[in-house]
């Protein structure tokens, strides 16, 4: 049976049901509580989502969607937001940025969808944020993690409708460097996408663990670039330059190819420290399942094993329930992103932007990820992701983090205003 | 009689796409003038397709050209839209007389892939030289600043404001293609396209013509691209990429080759259609391609040539 | 024999071990209407095709009307003056008579190059046309689609766009073939009518000898890439090689 | 240093043999039909996700979905074949490539209503899973397989063109059609009957590159096909020995590349097949 028409039935069943039991509850029930001081919050929420559900990153968007419908679901079965029904619209915007701004103006201008949320790409959102700052809706990016988008976009050019939920390339680059100078490693190389998130997440871990770990060299660089699916030339590179580290943001299906070639290179015999920073993507995990070798560093956007809170476990428990799926990182920031809405729509009193941008800014969130705080200058969601040692668990298929170690965000995220000393870790005040 | 319906037609459309701009909503605005700027992308490309008979899948480069073009002009030279169309344009133009100097020694499946090469090595070229295109992220957050001509300031920063300054662009350039069309130039390409050996020996040479559209085809794709960065207010690098070379072939085939308004029907029916689809299914791919199966198998002159060519049968019996 | 218009010189062309010009030297003359015939595979159709530029000689020399045109491309020396028709129909098949007439009036005038300025505007186009079709005979069918004529009329449609290009020399492949009676008379009155005017001198490559007789003044007979034989009609008709390889082999 | 051009040429020879398994069968279609076809890279997805599902089906062996795989799709291709491309031949170039390009986004859609849009993993070949040790440093088993697999495969076409009677009539065909037609020759049977086995030899190469890939996408045959059309024209359109020798240069062009040349990837393989088409259309093997 077709997945789409299954969730999509089931989103359109769920959307009735939510909409006869508020044209029934609003005869009955009174608004109450918070709710009825609000009388500006008129008729549905509607949010439009971005992201991509064709060609071969298509799974991301199928996770977005789990998350996202989850989200909506709930929050409607509990009465919505503000006493309004939400309606979620879902539309393939592949990874190319004309597609992407086009459904967002549809979103707005056609369907009329008070927030705008997903994107999968950093070209994609660097693209769109001034059109949503023409548009004036709140996006809010849940799974592209370039830097530039909050330090340049929203801090430096003020486009304030932009917010992001998902950790950005400081967990990919600066957290591992974190992680790193700890290591008896004192000769990286690296693996990387040939492209703006290779480079840039490849820079900010030389950087930062040059000024953690003075004296470490960087000795091999090979550059993949999107779509490869043989990595074997680029194992010899790296196997020539006889490094004692690697470091790959590789990710989604290409990363499952690599380690499995890889691994038939005796790549993981010669080289003792791996990290991978988007290694603990679902995808990725139950990919590879035991293949994925032991003692390797990898961390993501979330990890649904952290952090060991009740709200995280039912989360992942309902998620499990639902769509027969541990949630992937980019579920887990869609469904956060329905809660961050209400609670700053409600917040807020109202849903005009304005108001909205103002209540998220600095809006603290409890959610399966943990303590979310979007922090004001750059509207970038300060959480923490663990990085981990794989090993396997009898519990799952799949290789899980064993070891653990959590870097506060605070002391790895740049810092506003980006520029000049004391922006960039490691800061003084931390240690 | 038949001349008048045509010009009545003509000034019909022209009305209504003035009107578009005083009662549409934004989003049929931004439709529509994304519909338009894939009409000039369109009729430059089948100059060459459709009139001379040569299938380029190179000219995403030059819409990318003009793209960056007025991108790099606008972020470092002056944001004035005229002088990083003209920019775009001038270097749209330039590659493709050079990247042309070399495709025209070939036809068919040989020009096809020469130029997939050479549009190719362009992308690869943007991909890489990341310090003046951006890398993968492209250049973003190209304003769209007024005109200025001495004491006037035309502003075109609204979308309806944008779609009369594309409408401006959009008329001029069909008006244009549609002069080369019924040119001695327009000619002699039909000619080369029916019979290139024959059009050598009535003393064209038929190089230096198939160079001469290639150029002006990649000028108008070049256009077009000036004009979407200023739409889109980005560019990214899969506009050069071979796959985007695809759309104004497929837009020219849905239209009908043969025909001066094929591209223009088929740029209508190319955005809608996949708008429309994308509203009901999540598989519009799917059917997309069914729906151009059908085209092509059913209505094989396109749909402008299908449609004249059953009213040629029905009025002349 | 008057002025010489095109002369050949030491010329070859080969097709691996197919020879279809060995040595070739001889001229042809201003308003001198010269056949060329030869068995089949003698090498008369690629001797035109290497004399018009569709292929390359391997070595030797062509000169026209004073000029070393060896190397020139197909479209210059149409411009100076070297035509030539086809062997099998080869018009622009979905164009009408008056396009198929105006392309290669345009492509000598130079005025007429323009991008933008309609073909319908320019006077002198449509009357150099017009004339070219009256010539023929075709005036009556300039607005018909080249493809849905006769095939008599096709190969007449033919001559005229070599006729277009104000040829001073004409190669013309087998102008009769497929005719019928009509048709053929009123193509060679024309060639008659044209060579006599003194502007176009024509080269003819044709099997029917009664034609090639009657028409020629001079007749070159090519055997295996050789000139076997070279003199007016009668001439060719009393040379015992060309009897012996050639019409012997008809009479027989 | 020798370790290093060792594995660097190792690599370069498998990935030239996973190409070749694709550009042979598009070779192969395009010599006999005339059809630059760009539903083939479809057909190597399709071959590996049907290999796939006969592998989950059947209890994991991968040799009966080699075996089962590649034949569903090669029914596949006759449809497509019969009942589509056969309304196009007589037209123009341009409609004969959008009808294949229609078929690309078809067959993409199909393969995720069915499969689903993620990634799949897919499972080692038992018995071909392991690596040996060459010049001091591991090389996958599997590979060597496929290095052997891809000379093999040509053998195998070298012998059925130059030795059978249906090789010749193929032969026959492909250099001149209209000869064919006159002698004979059943031309929409042959016609038929090429495309099927070039869909086949795609699916097998499809299927084949999976258990190396480690996973199935859509999509997946968007980036092969391209290789492929580069491979073609480097060999000659048409030419089979020259796209095998055409995919041994790409592959080793890029493996060499990546390894010393590294910013220029994408541009070196598309300035070769650029070079070859302006001073060698005829391919850079063919003969005089």
């Amino acid at each position: 049976m077709d997945q789409h028409e299954t969730t999509r039935r089931d989103f359109l069943k769920a959307g009735l049901v939510t909409a006869a039991a508020t044209a029934l509850g609003s005869g009955i029930v009174k608004p109450v509580g918070l709710w009825a001081a609000t009388p500006n919050i008129k008729g549905p929420i509607k949010i439009g989502y971005l992201t991509v559900l064709s060609g071969t990153l298509a799974g991301y968007g199928e996770f977005h969607k789990m998350g996202a419908l989850m989200g909506v679901e709930e929050i409607n079965a509990a009465g919505g937001i503000a006493g309004n029904k939400v309606e979620l619209e879902i539309r393939d915007s592949t990874l190319a940025a004309p597609a992407c701004i086009q459904n967002a103006r549809y979103f707005v201008d056609s369907w009329g969808a008070d927030f705008l949320a997903g994107v999968d790409s950093s070209g994609q959102a660097l693209a769109l944020a001034p059109v949503v700052g023409e548009l004036d809706r709140v996006l809010m990016v849940t799974h592209a993690a370039t830097e530039k988008l909050t330090e340049d976009e929203v801090f430096k050019k003020g486009i304030k409708q932009v917010f992001r939920i998902c950790t950005p390339t400081y967990q990919d680059g600066n957290a591992a460097a974190f992680v790193a100078k700890d290591l008896p490693v004192n000769t990286w190389a690296t693996i990387n996408p040939k492209y703006e998130y290779g480079y840039t997440t490849w820079n900010m871990f030389k950087d930062t663990l040059g000024k953690l770990k003075p004296g470490v060299k960087f000795t091999a660089e090979s550059w993949a670039p999107f779509g490869t699916t043989d990595f074997r030339p680029h194992i010899n590179t790296i196997m020539d330059a006889k490094p004692e580290g690697l470091y790959s943001v590789v990710w989604a299906g290409e990363l499952i190819t690599l380690v499995k070639q890889a691994k038939q290179a005796g790549l993981f015999d010669k080289i003792k420290h791996v990290m991978f920073p988007v290694g603990a993507a679902m995808d990725v995990l139950e990919g590879l399942g035991p293949e994925m070798p032991d003692n390797i560093w990898i961390s993501g956007r979330y990890f649904f094993l952290y952090p060991d809170s009740d709200r995280n476990k039912e989360f992942v428990a309902r998620f499990h329930k639902r769509w027969n799926h541990y949630p992937a990182y980019v579920s887990e920031t869609a469904y956060s992103t329905m809660y961050a809405f209400k609670k700053a729509v409600e917040a807020a009193g109202s849903k005009e932007t304005g108001k909205v941008v103002d209540a998220l800014a600095g809006m603290e969130l409890d959610s399966p990820a943990g303590h979310r705080v979007f922090r004001k200058e750059d509207h970038q969601a300060m959480y923490e992701v663990p990085w981990g040692l794989t090993k396997a668990d009898p519990k799952y298929p799949f290789k899980i983090m064993g070891k653990q170690i959590v870097i506060p965000a605070k002391e790895f995220f740049n810092r506003p205003p980006f520029e000049g000393p004391g922006t960039h870790p490691p800061f003084k005040d931390s240690k | 009689m038949n001349q008048y319906w045509k010009y009545f037609l003509m000034l019909g459309c022209l009305g209504a796409l003035v009107g578009i701009g005083f009662v549409s909503g934004p989003f049929v605005l931004y439709l529509a003038t994304r519909i338009m700027i894939l009409c000039i992308f369109a009729l430059g490309y089948n100059l060459l397709l459709g009139r001379t008979g040569l299938l380029s899948f190179g000219h995403a480069a030059f819409f990318a050209i003009g793209a960056y073009g007025l991108a790099i002009t606008s972020i470092h030279i002056s944001a004035h839209p005229l002088l990083g169309i003209l920019i775009g344009v001038t270097a749209a133009a330039l590659l493709s007389l050079c990247i042309g100097f070399f495709c025209v020694r070939h036809t068919e499946i040989y020009f096809a892939m020469l130029t997939l090469a050479f549009g190719m090595m362009v992308f690869a070229l943007i991909w890489n030289l990341r310090s003046i295109t951006g890398g993968d992220d492209g250049l973003y957050g190209i304003s769209r600043t007024a005109i200025s001509l001495g004491i006037v300031n035309i502003p075109i920063r609204k979308d309806y404001q944008f779609y009369y300054f594309v409408l401006l662009f959009f008329v001029a350039s069909v008006f244009l293609i549609h002069r080369i069309y019924s040119s001695p130039f327009g000619l002699a390409l039909a000619g080369i396209r029916e019979n290139h050996i024959r059009a050598e020996f009535a003393g064209l040479s038929v190089k230096a013509y198939r160079l001469g559209v290639f150029t002006v085809s990649g000028a108008f794709a070049g256009l077009a691209g000036s004009l979407s960065a200023l739409l889109e207010s980005n560019v990214a690098p899969f506009s050069a990429h071979w796959s985007h070379s695809a759309e104004p072939v497929l837009v020219s085939l849905i239209g009908g080759l043969q025909t001066f308004s094929g591209p223009l029907v088929g740029s209508i029916v190319f955005v809608a259609l996949r708008e429309v689809l994308q509203r009901f299914t999540y598989n519009w791919m799917f059917w997309f391609g069914v729906l151009l199966l059908a085209i092509i198998i059913g209505f094989r002159g396109g749909i402008v040539g299908s449609i004249s060519d059953a009213f040629r049968k029905y009025s002349r019996p | 024999m008057g002025e010489s218009l095109l002369d050949v010189r030491m010329l070859n062309k080969a097709f691996g071990s197919i020879v279809t010009a060995r040595d070739l030297n001889f001229s042809l003359c201003r308003g001198v209407i010269t056949s060329i015939i030869g068995p089949n595979g003698a090498g008369k159709s690629t001797l035109i095709n290497v004399l018009t530029g569709l292929l390359a000689a391997d070595s030797g020399e062509i000169w026209f009307q004073g000029r070393e045109v060896t190397r020139e491309p197909i479209h210059r020396r149409v411009k100076l003056g070297l035509g030539r028709s086809f062997q099998v129909v080869n018009v622009f098949g979905n164009l009408t008579l008056f396009e198929n007439l105006a392309i290669p009036v345009l492509a000598l005038n130079r005025r007429a190059k323009g991008m933008i300025r309609s073909i319908a505007h320019l006077k002198e186009v449509r009357e150099d046309v017009e004339m070219v079709l009256t010539q023929v005979g075709l005036i009556d069918e300039a607005y018909m689609v080249a493809r849905s004529l006769s095939h008599g009329d096709q190969r007449l449609l033919e001559v005229a766009i070599a006729l277009a290009a104000k040829p001073r020399l004409l190669f013309l492949d087998e102008p009769t073939a497929g005719m019928n009676p009509v048709e053929r008379s009123r193509i060679l009155e024309t060639i008659r009518e044209l060579s006599q005017t003194g502007e176009v001198t024509f080269a003819i490559v044709e099997h029917d000898m009664d034609i090639v007789f009657s028409l020629s003044d001079r007749v070159i007979a090519l055997h295996k890439g050789k000139i076997i034989g070279d003199g007016s009609p009668d001439q060719i008709k009393m040379n015992p090689q060309v009897r012996e390889v050639y019409l012997g082999e008809e009479v027989a | 240093m020798l370790q290093s051009l060792v594995h660097v040429c190792l690599a370069g020879i498998s990935a030239g043999m996973f190409i070749w398994l694709v550009a042979s069968g598009l070779t192969l279609v395009f010599g006999v039909l005339r059809v630059l076809n760009f539903a083939h890279g479809s057909f190597y997805m399709l071959g590996a996700y049907l290999c796939f599902a006969v592998l989950k089906a059947m209890g994991g062996n991968f040799w009966l979905g080699l075996l089962l795989g590649p034949l569903v799709v090669s029914m596949v291709g006759y449809v497509m074949e019969r009942y589509l491309l056969r309304l196009v031949y007589h037209l123009e170039l341009p409609y004969q490539l959008l009808l294949t390009f229609a078929m690309v986004l078809i067959f993409d859609d199909l393969v995720k209503m069915i499969w689903g849009a993620g990634s799949i993993g897919s499972p080692a070949v038992p018995g071909l899973s392991g690596s040996v040790s060459i010049a001091g440093r591991e090389f996958p088993v599997y590979n060597l397989f496929i290095i052997a697999v891809g000379p093999l495969v040509a053998l195998g076409l070298y012998g059925l063109l130059e030795k059978t009677w249906w090789g010749r009539i193929v032969r026959a065909s492909a250099s001149d059609r209209e000869m064919a037609l006159s002698i004979g020759v059943n031309v929409p049977l042959l016609y038929s009957g090429v495309f099927m086995f070039g869909a086949w030899l795609s699916a097998v190469g499809g299927a084949l590159a999976v258990p190396y890939v480690g996973l199935l996408t859509t999509g997946m045959g968007e980036a092969i096909i391209i290789s492929a059309f580069i491979v073609v024209v480097i060999g000659g359109l048409g030419s089979l020995k020259g796209a095998f020798l055409g995919s041994l240069i790409v592959g080793l062009l890029s493996s060499f590349g990546t390894r010393f040349m590294p910013m220029l990837d994408m541009f070196l393989t598309f300035g070769l097949m650029a070079a070859v088409l302006l001073w060698r259309p005829q391919g850079f093997f063919a003969e005089g």
